[in-house]
């Protein structure tokens, strides 16, 4: 029978040997799929892990995907370090992308590069206030987060639904559910030419850094964290879990918000109801997968957007259903998780105890 | 199941962006085609039907045209990528069929100035990029047609998808048809707010049901609401394709879009080199073969039949339109005047009911 | 008045998916496990229903397969969450993600496939009472089969003495495990009853509700059943009336929109989701309530000797 | 002579960190009354979740009057006839008492006659419980009750009781004692385990002394004395305390009429809670758990800020509303009895442990300078003699004493003003609990407020200067230690202090 031992200390080699034990198996088991589905395995590992990365275009379009999904998933971290379980980051995404959109439309021929600046603003105040909704009833009704953000993601398509068939519908655009295309002012500065990565990266970066500062350095960061491992600790040491739920959510949705600010003022250029596009569930799979550590979010923002381009490319490629990114991303993450049982967790084969009668 | 015989050939060496006198294809090498699709090809409705225009391609064309495509491309970041991408790929000739491909398509069209791109549904043309889109709503009339004579509360019900001027174009049609052989018809119009939510369709035509209607149809891409007037005994049409077999009792008949005969004479074009942009869009309808009803009910009355097969010679000779005035919208305005023929450009933004169909256009109002 | 019976008949058929979903999921959060994996088991075993009865043609194997396939996700999940002691939460959202591509990615061929025709339900005689016939006795035996097992859970849960078992494993694993009560096995038992009824539950959307299949065809539904268990404070018969009353609305939106209600429709879209934000604040307002029935490890770990 | 009723022999049972049992034998006559002895962590409770079925030994036999038994889990037990009242309740908090007993016994039993059953059994032993009543509604005595009524329901041979007595008045622990002697005549063994040494010498007629997992005696504690018992466990008798008497100075922590109505809904409602404290007196506050000890810790500590500002105030300051950092600076610090998961972060080292109420090593900025925070722990632990990995092994890596030492050590090394402490050695061995006390006297010594509160009469009596009892979320007037009597404090437990002896105490005062 298996048996699971607890470890006196949790194991630093499998901390990280955990995840690559992960990747590996996921790799196993996509040769299978790929044998099965009668594909050629090693072109399929290449189209998924070789291809995205073949070329500088190619990488910066992977650091294009993989912004977003780091920039939401750091916030992401703060919240599941601190307990508060946020799974409505696409609601506070699609509302700060609508709230830095609002701000794009008022920029003209005439606006200065500082509309940038405020369109950042915008979409960091509107997945704050997003997310406020959520820490509010949960501070002052007791609501649980898990289901409020989850049905405000709902609510918030529906308003961004909403504004883009009516009130800032293009008057120019045959009534088609869009914004005006905003003006060139507004678009997010790139870092170079001939490719769409733009200074999202940078700012996706140092939030990397500050977040590693803000968890690991910082009395702040640690009195944030210790409500997540043990609430009346923090009570007793004096740290408000108020502040802290507010702090993670206010993080959170202004990080979520902030990457949807990026994508609207930046690849996409104007608002329509095809904005919500799953970053902020599939972020809350980086942060998992990074295991909520700075760095480790940065390598699984790319992995997971190399699986995203990945799938594209088995399509156009290999002629495989686009689908398949969703089978080896949750499989990535079962294993993942299966396998971070041996960081806390010795595994031992042991005999059943011989049944002995009791008479 | 994606219904492709081999894999493309390999690429050809990565083109940076900026490169884009991409090496030219030598003569004998088919011509690569792709098609980015904005739904899975299984979703029985609109990508569904660009899938089958894409085999007929090929199969028209066999080892002269290399096809591929992606589905499930999302209207935003992500569908300038694959497009890139299809381009860099060898493609020559790339059909994106979604509205919200349009500025991604512009972007990279520029880019590549020897592709040609397609663009389903859009306005915006370039020198290598142009828009199609076919005339759906001649098929809803013709659903109309039967609609008003088969109904018997005098109530037909829609399914809408989003309220775009395409789905409000394709009510009014369907409600103008039914007016046509009895003036006494009313429709009534119920938003899903989706173009494909089974469940939420089914919901939809329920309620519609309850409230009265005895005939359904829809701007959705499932199967949905013919199922559910099956199941609850009252009649509707097929949308996109044929789809008798999931309702036969309640099957009137089916709005088909046939994408083929445009793909097939785009290909053609293309390798003939003779394609060439338009300002406005290409916009094929019965006509063209592009548009057709199709599997009428046994139990349709031959007058009814009768004037289909007229409605649909007119059409394809164009002794017909459907859009002609005089057209009221349903608070009486005058919309279209006495004796006038709307043109595409009036088509492509009707933002209104015509009389007979109850309710306002959602965020109608404003402008 | 007619219209109104109609309407009743259609909130009772669109609740019984959520129904079944959040009873499912009920049982497996007494026991203390939280499944957020529940989008994801509607969706295989919604394809798995479907597949079974394309290819038999009985919608009774169908359901069989439907209830099979939730089963086993669950398993897997239990088996991960239970036994490796990985976090509740995020196997959840891996199950609901998995879930998804996987049915997608099997599902592809089938997307096409139609259903044999079936025969309408009617309960002699009652069926054809006026107003209330249709509204009532007209369903779906399965329609029936909800609010029988909302009922049978009721004994089950607060009368019967292994129901008092499975509260006990969600109240306090430790006390149960001292008592010797094989916890993780009660557990792991709960879990696969859960994903069974959210299996059933798939299997009656694509083969009765909407007998079709394309992807992602649930469509949200097995989110609302995890909410619905909150909102019902872990009751079965209030999760009954909950389900019933989403379906309600769910309904009532396009009602609204058919008798020419001004209102956006975006608004009306939200109005189910904000109703449950709603009553979801209402009832977690008072602690004491939540506390006296909401099972008091919900979603801890619990492995035994550590 | 019969068979034992229960022999075990060369039982072993190691866990990856130590062996807790080490060849252990021991032998149960029918009718005995065997009390197992020895330090915190001498493997006592895993002998008996052996015996129990609960945990499987790795090595050992086992005889149950005479038969070889492997008894694989506590049904299996039960089914023999063994029943056990656990160290930390068994009990499901939302349930009724009749429902917490039906899931102790073995099926075929219908709830209503279970309820009967309880009822019967109850009057038999003189144990008076309402089966229909929610647990959390109970205190911890009759939380108790229903343990055992729930094992004597069995109709055991063998009762294992693990520690009874650490949460009862020292009535109810009469109460207790006839109950068990009443069993023991009737031909019932009993295993029992506790580190009251008065107690075993009055109830018990065996006696297993264990360290360090392995049977270091066996006696008839009847007719030992506390220190020939005390060394057969420890290996020598605790050190003496000194005490001193020190002149008092001014008043630190006052607290008035403080009247705060429960958070939890199965918690305690304080009522007009006043007590006093001055520099270099230790205060005690008796009583059994569970009547508002909690509550007013929390007041207290600034963990419950709910207070009127009055009703709390430090060195003359209103500090009602004041959170646990504020109080702290004022030189307020506080040990909880929860060690793990309050006291300290289980995942987390020592170290960062220390951050919880420590900011020496916090820069203005909130910057951490992660080696000074090293250094202190380090020094922490070497102060106080704390047996740890090093400052980063995971608090939840300590065992309970030495955990217990380290964060007793982390208050009183912040050179506080005022001590508030809880179950200072609670479930703590005899070694240990002396230095822990010796560490407050000098705190006292030194100047310092102590507040104690402890549910161990004796531990009071020894330490502190001055006593209250609390009981029912009321506190008794304070009664000079060497005018306090065990009888007395006892009574007061119940909450009986009439106004008459208010006022001859306050005369006193
Ligand atoms: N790794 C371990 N470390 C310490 N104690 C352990 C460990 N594994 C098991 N135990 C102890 O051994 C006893 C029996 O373990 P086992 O897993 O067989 O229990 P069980 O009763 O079968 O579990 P369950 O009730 O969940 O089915 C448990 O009481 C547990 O405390
Ligand atoms: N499940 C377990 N896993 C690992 N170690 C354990 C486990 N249970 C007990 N131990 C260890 O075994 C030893 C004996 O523990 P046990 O609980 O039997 O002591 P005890 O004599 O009852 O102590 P106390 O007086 O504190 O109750 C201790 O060192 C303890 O840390
Ligand atoms: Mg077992
Ligand atoms: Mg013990």
């Amino acid at each position: 029978m298996l048996k699971l031992e607890p470890r006196p200390e949790p194991s630093r080699g499998w901390s990280i040997g955990s995840p690559l034990l992960a990747l590996a198996i996921t790799v196993v088991l996509g040769v299978l799929l790929f044998l099965a589905l009668g594909k050629d395995p090693v072109r399929g590992l290449l189209v998924f892990f070789w291809e995205p990365v073949r070329t500088p275009y190619q990488v910066g379009e992977l650091m294009v995907k993989a912004t977003p999904l780091l920039v939401i998933a750091l916030g992401l971290a703060v919240c599941f370090r601190s307990n508060v379980w946020n799974i409505g980051a696409e609601g506070q995404f699609v509302i700060g992308a609508l709230a830095a959109g609002g701000v794009a439309l008022l920029a003209d021929k005439d606006t200065g590069r500082w509309i940038v600046l405020a369109i950042l603003l915008a979409g960091v105040a509107g997945g704050m206030f997003w997310a406020a909704i959520v820490a509010f009833l949960r501070d002052r009704f007791n609501a649980s987060e898990i289901l409020v953000s989850l049905m405000l993601v709902y609510v918030a398509d529906q308003v961004l639904s909403y504004m883009v068939f009516g009130p800032w519908k293009d008057p120019a655009g045959y009534n088609f559910p869009q914004s005006k295309t905003f003006a060139a002012v507004t678009q997010i500065p790139r870092l170079m030419a001939g490719s769409r990565v733009s200074i999202g990266l940078l700012v996706a970066l140092a939030g990397v850094a500050a977040l590693w500062v803000f968890l690991f350095r910082t009395r702040a960061g640690f009195a944030q964290q210790v409500g997540g491992l043990a609430p009346a600790a923090a009570r007793y040491a004096g740290f408000s879990s108020r502040r802290a739920l507010w702090t993670a959510l206010m993080i959170s949705g202004g990080a979520a918000g902030l990457a949807g600010a990026l994508e609207v003022a930046g690849p996409i250029g104007q608002l329509n109801p095809y904005v919500p596009a799953g970053y902020g569930f599939a972020a809350i799979i980086v942060a998992f997968v990074g295991r909520l550590h700075p760095v480790g979010m940065v390598f699984s923002a790319v992995l997971m957007s190399m699986f995203y381009i990945g799938g594209e490319l088995a399509q156009s490629r290999l002629g495989l259903p686009k689908s398949l990114t969703g089978v080896f991303q949750g499989l990535l993450l079962f294993t993942l998780l299966a396998c971070d049982t041996l960081i806390a967790y010795r595994v031992r084969w042991r005999r059943a105890v011989p049944a002995v009668g009791v008479h | 199941g994606c219904g492709k015989k081999e894999e493309p050939a390999p690429a050809p060496a990565p083109a940076p962006v900026a490169a884009a006198s991409a090496p030219a294809a030598p003569k004998p090498e088919p011509l690569k085609v792709a098609f980015a699709y904005v739904g899975p090809v299984g979703d029985g409705g609109w990508t569904f039907a660009h899938d089958n225009g894409r085999k007929a391609v090929e199969k028209e064309f066999g080892d002269k045209v290399v096809t591929s495509f992606v589905e499930k491309v999302p209207e935003n970041q992500d569908a300038e990528r694959v497009l890139r991408d299809m381009a860099t790929q060898g493609n020559k000739l790339i059909f994106g069929t979604t509205f919200g491909y349009m500025e991604p398509m512009l972007k990279v069209a520029a880019d590549f100035k020897d592709v040609k791109f397609e663009h389903a549904t859009g306005y915006k043309s370039a020198e290598n990029l142009r828009a199609y889109d076919s005339r759906t709503y001649e098929g809803a009339y013709m659903a109309g047609v039967v609609a008003g004579k088969m109904t018997k509360t005098n109530t037909l019900g829609v399914v809408g998808s989003v309220p775009i001027p395409e789905v409000i174009r394709n009510i009014n049609s369907f409600t103008m048809g039914a007016q046509s052989v009895n003036p006494k018809v009313k429709t009534r119009v119920v938003w899903v707010g989706e173009w494909f939510n089974p469940p939420k369709e089914t919901e939809a035509a329920t309620s519609l049901i309850n409230g009265g209607a005895d005939i359904l149809m829809q701007n959705t891409d499932s199967s949905a609401v013919l199922q559910t007037a099956e199941k609850m005994g009252k009649r509707a049409f097929g949308w996109d394709s044929d789809m008798t077999a999931y309702g036969p009792k309640a099957h009137l008949g089916s709005a088909v879009i046939n994408w083929a005969p445009y793909y097939i004479s785009t290909v053609r074009e293309v390798l003939d080199g003779k394609w060439k942009t338009s300002d406005t869009k290409i916009w094929w309808g019965v006509k063209e073969g592009a548009i057709d009803f199709v599997s009428v009910a046994a139990d349709v009355p031959d007058d009814a039949k009768k004037k289909l097969d007229d409605v649909k010679a007119g059409l394809k000779d164009g002794s017909f339109s459907i859009w002609k005035g005089p057209i009221a919208d349903n608070t009486g305005k005058v919309q279209v005047a006495k004796d006038t023929v709307a043109d595409d450009k009036f088509l492509g933004g009707i933002n209104f009911y015509v009389k007979g169909v109850e309710g306002k256009v959602p965020g109608g109002d404003k402008k | 008045m007619e219209s109104y019976s109609l309407l009743l008949a259609a909130t009772l058929n669109a609740g019984t998916v959520l129904a079944l979903a959040a009873l499912g999921l009920l049982i497996n959060e007494k026991a203390g496990i939280v499944n957020l994996g529940a989008e994801g088991m509607l969706l295989c075993s919604a394809l798995a229903g479907f597949v079974t009865v394309v290819h038999t043609g009985n919608d009774w194997l169908g359901f069989a397969a439907g209830i099979g396939a939730g089963a086993l996700l669950a398993a897997m999940f239990g088996l991960l969450v239970i036994w490796l002691n990985t976090n509740q939460y995020a196997t959840g959202l891996a199950l609901s993600l998995f879930g998804a591509g996987f049915s997608a990615f099997a599902g592809v061929r089938y997307v096409q496939e139609k259903l044999p025709e079936r025969p309408h339900f009617s309960i002699p005689v009652l069926g054809d009472i006026p107003l209330v016939g249709p509204a009532l006795f007209r369903q779906h035996p399965l329609v029936y089969f909800t609010i029988a097992l909302a009922g049978w859970l009721i004994w089950f849960l607060y009368r019967s003495r292994t129901g008092l078992v499975l509260r006990s494993v969600g109240e306090s694993p430790e006390s149960a495990h001292a008592l010797g009560y094989p916890v993780r096995r009660i557990r792991l038992m709960a879990v696969i009853a859960g994903g069974a009824l959210c299996g059933l539950a798939g299997a009656y959307v694509s083969v009765i509700y909407t007998p079709l299949w394309v992807e992602g065809m649930v469509a949200g539904k097995g989110w609302i059943a995890l909410a619905l268990t909150t909102f019902a404070t872990w009751r079965p018969a209030r999760v009954l009336l909950g389900a019933y009353l989403f379906g309600g609305v769910t309904m009532l939106q396009f009602h609204l929109q058919g008798i020419g209600v001004e209102v956006p429709s975006q608004f009306l879209t939200m109005l189910p989701y904000i109703a449950t934000v709603v009553v979801l604040a209402l009832i977690s307002r008072n602690p004491a309530w939540i506390r006296a029935n909401m099972p008091a490890s919900l979603g801890k770990p619990f492995y035994p000797g550590s | 002579m019969t068979a034992p009723r229960l022999q075990l022999t060369g039982i072993t049972k190691r866990y990856p960190a130590v062996v807790a049992n080490d060849g252990v034998s021991l032998a149960v006559q029918p009718g005995e009354t065997h009390a197992v002895l020895g330090e915190n962590g001498a493997g006592k409770s895993t002998l008996m979740k052996i015996i129990y079925g609960s945990v499987k030994p790795d090595e050992g036999s086992v005889l149950w009057n005479g038969r070889p038994v492997a008894v694989r889990n506590p049904q299996e037990a039960r089914a023999l006839g063994i029943a056990m009242v656990f160290q930390h309740f068994s009990l499901f908090d939302t349930l009724t008492v009749a429902q917490n007993v039906w899931l102790g016994l073995d099926k075929s039993l219908s709830l209503a006659e279970v309820t009967a059953r309880i009822t019967a059994k109850a009057a038999e032993y003189g144990l008076d419980i309402d089966p229909a009543r929610p647990v959390h509604t109970l205190s911890v005595g009759e939380m108790q009750r229903v343990e055992i009524i729930r094992a004597l329901l069995t109709d055991p041979q063998l009762l294992i009781l693990d520690e009874p007595t650490s949460v009862l008045t020292p009535q109810a622990v009469d109460k207790l004692f006839v109950v068990l002697k009443m069993l023991a005549s009737q031909g019932c063994s009993i295993l029992y385990i506790s580190h009251k040494l008065h107690e075993i010498r009055e109830l018990c007629n065996a006696c297993t002394v264990l360290r360090g997992g392995k049977v270091t005696g066996v006696c008839n504690p009847q007719q030992e004395t506390n220190a020939s018992l005390s060394r057969m466990m420890i290996g020598a008798e605790p050190p003496a305390l000194e005490h001193h008497n020190v002149v008092t100075g001014g008043t630190v922590l006052q607290v008035r009429h403080l009247h705060l109505r429960k958070a939890d809904p199965f918690g305690v409602d304080l009522e007009e809670v006043s007590l006093e404290v001055k520099a270099g007196e230790v205060v005690g506050i008796a009583g059994v758990s569970g009547n508002g000890q909690q509550e007013l810790l929390y007041a207290l500590s600034g963990e419950d800020t709910r207070a009127e500002p009055a009703m709390v105030q430090v060195f003359g300051q209103d500090v009602g509303r004041f959170g646990p950092a504020h109080r702290r600076h004022l030189g307020l610090h506080f040990v909880p009895e929860e060690r793990l998961g309050r006291g300290a972060v289980p995942t987390l080292g020592l170290a960062h442990n220390l951050m919880l109420t420590r900011t020496d090593a916090v820069g203005r900025s909130g910057w951490i300078d992660v080696r000074a925070l090293q250094q202190q722990a380090a020094g922490i632990i070497a102060r106080f003699n704390v047996k740890a990995g090093g400052p980063n092994a995971a608090a939840k890596s300590l065992s309970g004493g030495n955990l217990q030492k380290f964060i007793v050590g982390r208050e009183i090394d912040a050179n506080p003003k005022l001590l508030i402490i809880s179950q200072p050695t609670w479930g703590v061995d005899v070694g240990a609990a002396a230095q822990i006390r010796g560490e407050i006297l000098a705190l006292r010594d030194a100047g310092c407020a102590v507040l104690v509160v402890s549910e161990e009469l004796d531990e009071l009596f020894e330490i502190c200067d001055r006593l209250h009892v609390i009981a029912k979320g009321r506190l008794s007037p304070s009664v000079h230690r060497r005018d306090a009597t065990v009888g007395q404090i006892g009574e007061w437990m119940s909450g009986l202090w009439s106004s008459e002896i208010d006022r001859d105490i306050h005369a006193q005062a």
